[in-house]
């Protein structure tokens, strides 16, 4: 299993001690869309978690409710 | 009390021979209604000849070539394995059978009928294959020692799959859909050996394939009859 | 308020580790100021693979006790692993575009993380194909540990794929791993980050899923 | 000597409760008639009893000469008839018979299974595929089937579900044989079936 993270470690790493003739990579806006997109993936992600939490906390209190009468 | 011994009594020579059994019982459903092997082989040859007639006269490069083989395998695999087990479902006989035997023979037995399914579609596919798109294979010991391992190993996943898809609603598309990830260190190797026999490799050319190929299918095999039991009784 | 701390923590850490990302890390030649997508790609590609992990030996437990805690556990981790494969998916494809020129490129860590996105949906796809819970769990964890015992094969069959293709300086045992001090302060203190995080989100999640089952149990 | 314990079965699917405390226990020489409405639980029960599904909690157990199994471990003993057990429609009666015995480890006895055919008014069509074979016949294969190893424990669900009155005749001269020295297991709710379980278990009061 930790291969694949493995390799994504060697692959950058590797990437970094290649020699580069071309300049690629000073784009600030790709570091910037990806930073955006992991915080905006894991806050929708939550979002959508914690409104499931609520309905279902409102259903067990309603029912809660219903037991006491 | 005349309790029979075997009734309660089983050892790997009694599962071998269940397993036989039910071979033979499937083999003979099959032989009555070619429904699978029917299903599988049209595919094949309509997947093969729309190829050959699509290229033309041009003649493709070995990768490609390779390639073409297995991704047409494949997909015939999908079309007719899983009946298999489906069959038993949609019958309802899947119930008595789970009174009548354990389920490693059971499992081993369609794995059996699978893996022959797949041979009897190869010795038809195989030299239409060569003729039609005008294959020419140097190394023949290798690219059938592929072949056969590659089918074996396309097979084990298959049965597995087959009894997990038998109890699911979607049949049709799931299978494909579950076999597909599983499959692919089967056809990657299976695909760079055929490639490597096509141009005239030996058996020690393709010995990494092989020897993935062969210890593939023995760990999926094992993990399939340890996990069936869990697929087999509801 | 109390037993929250460690979230309050986390949020601070990850903070910090954003601002270093940025501010206290130099760029790595040849990849310019995207060396910076490092401290976020990298992380959730690991969560990808540790929620897979996990969700694998939930699977194994459930069928060793049948007990439906260890689906949900397992289910839950799956779903979260699910969507961090995607987040890793997108950026690296991003990130690839930037430094390779294409979105996509079939390199051996693309089609590692691809498979994995297969077999995630495969076991979502399997267990809406399923009624009955027991069953749905038995058959899960039955995918689940199969596609785990796959994935080490992968590890020999994706990097033989495309080298011939790619020639791929990336992986070689003669290269020594290098890397400036601070980026690996950033680099392993991001991914603690996220590992917390993931935990974080599958108590949430599983919390969820108990409820629901509390729920359904009283009806 | 057979005994089989149930203790506390319950079952669910997903969150509808099928039953729950159904408790009894049995040995050779006694009988046990299941009733209860349409969809009360009766198949399931029967199910859980051969082993063919497992109860959501509770535990059934069989003890054969001192030693205990699970109802999947002792296949070897059972015997059942039931609506959902089908026989295999392309294959020939004989073909069925043969099959089923082999899988069974008993030896093909040509006689025998001639003679249990007859017994069931099927002599004759023994060479007919059994898609040919109307509702009732079907349902007299199946108790030639599920005789065929000469079971310890036989259950039954709807025992003659499809049989005219000369098959229901055979049927209950054949639980009458098995109800004297072996395990007998009815689920039904005809009067006049009842009649073999000595026990009772009612499905529908227990939930």
């Amino acid at each position: 299993m930790w291969h694949i993270i493995g390799m994504y470690m060697l692959n950058v790493l590797g990437m970094l001690m290649q020699p580069e003739t071309k300049p690629v990579g000073q784009n600030i806006y790709v570091v910037l869309a990806v930073t955006l997109i992991v915080w905006l993936g894991v806050f929708f992600f939550l979002i959508y978690l914690d409104r499931q939490l609520k309905q279902v906390k409102q259903k067990v209190e309603w029912q809660e409710g219903e037991e006491k009468k | 009390m005349n309790l029979r011994k075997s009734a309660l009594e089983e050892n790997v020579w009694t599962l071998l021979v269940k397993s036989n059994i039910i071979f033979q019982k499937d083999f003979h459903l099959e032989f009555r209604t070619r429904y699978a092997i029917n299903a599988i082989i049209l595919f094949a040859v309509i997947s093969l000849t729309a190829v050959s007639f699509s290229i033309g006269p041009m003649q493709l490069d070995p990768p490609i070539q390779s390639a073409m083989l297995w991704i047409i395998i494949f997909f015939s695999a999908m079309s007719g394995l899983a009946h298999i087990f489906v069959r038993e479902e949609e019958q309802q006989t899947s119930d008595t059978l789970r009174l009548v035997a354990p389920p490693t023979a059971i499992f081993l037995g369609k794995w059996v009928f699978n893996v022959v399914l797949l041979f009897s579609l190869e010795i038809i596919v195989i030299p239409l294959y060569i003729a039609l798109l005008n294959v020419d294979v140097q190394g023949m010991g290798a690219f059938l020692t592929i072949i056969i391992l590659g089918s074996v190993g396309l097979a084990s996943i298959g049965t597995i799959m087959a009894a997990i898809v038998a109890q699911a609603s979607t049949r049709g598309a799931l299978f494909a859909v579950l076999s597909f990830p599983l499959s692919i260190p089967v056809l990657r190797s299976a695909i760079q050996g055929t490639w490597t026999a096509i141009q005239g490799g030996g058996l020690a050319d393709c010995l990494a394939d092989i020897q993935l190929l062969f210890s593939f299918t023995v760990v999926i095999l094992t993990s399939s009859i340890m996990l069936f039991e869990f697929i087999w009784r509801k | 308020m109390k037993r929250d701390w460690w979230k309050w923590l986390l949020g601070i850490w990850m903070t910090v580790m954003i601002l270093g990302a940025f501010l206290y890390t130099p760029v790595a030649k040849g990849l310019g100021q995207t060396t910076r997508v490092l401290y976020f790609h990298v992380p959730s590609a690991w969560v990808a693979t540790l929620s897979f992990f996990i969700s694998a030996l939930y699977s194994i437990r459930y069928l060793q006790k049948q007990n439906i805690v260890y689906d949900i556990w397992a289910a839950s981790s799956a779903q979260i692993g699910f969507m961090f494969t995607v987040l890793a998916t997108v950026t690296g494809s991003i990130w690839a575009k930037e430094i390779w020129q294409s979105y996509w490129n079939w390199d051996p860590r693309e089609t590692s993380i691809f498979v994995l996105l297969l077999i995630y949906a495969a076991y979502f796809a399997l267990r809406s194909a399923i009624e009955e819970k027991n069953q749905k769990a038995r058959l899960a964890a039955v995918y689940s540990i199969l596609a785990f015992v796959t994935v080490p094969f992968l590890v020999f069959v994706i990097p033989r794929i495309y080298d011939s293709l790619h020639p791929d300086p990336l992986i070689n045992p003669e290269r020594k791993i290098k890397m400036d001090p601070r980026m690996l302060q950033v680099f392993l203190g991001s991914l603690f980050g996220f590992t917390v995080l993931f935990y974080w989100i599958l108590r949430i999640k599983t919390e969820i899923e108990f409820l629901k089952l509390k729920l359904s149990k009283r009806m | 000597m057979i005994r089989i314990e149930a203790r506390d079965l319950q079952k669910q699917f997903n969150d509808r409760l099928i039953f729950s405390q159904i408790n009894f226990s049995l040995q050779s020489g006694e009988s046990l008639a299941i009733t209860g409405p349409n969809g009360s639980g009766k198949t399931t029960l029967v199910r859980i009893i051969s082993g063919l599904i497992s109860p959501t909690s509770g535990q059934i157990t069989y003890h054969i000469n001192g030693r205990t199994y699970a109802p999947h471990e002792v296949y070897g003993v059972i015997g059942l008839v039931g609506p959902y057990l089908q026989l295999y429609l392309n294959l020939t009666a004989w073909e069925n018979l043969e099959f089923f015995s082999r899988i069974r480890g008993v030896p093909v006895d040509k006689s025998r299974l001639k003679r249990l055919m007859a017994h069931f008014g099927l002599a004759g069509r023994e060479l007919d595929l059994l898609k040919t074979f109307s509702s009732g016949m079907l349902q007299r294969m199946k108790y030639v089937v599920a005789l065929i190893h000469q079971p310890e424990v036989l259950l039954v669900d709807e025992p003659t579900s499809n049989l005219d009155e000369e098959g229901s005749e055979t049927v209950y001269q054949l639980l009458e044989e098995q109800q004297k020295d072996k395990i007998l297991i009815v689920a039904t709710n005809e009067p006049e079936e009842i009649r073999f379980g000595r026990k009772r278990v009612d499905v529908t009061g227990q939930k």
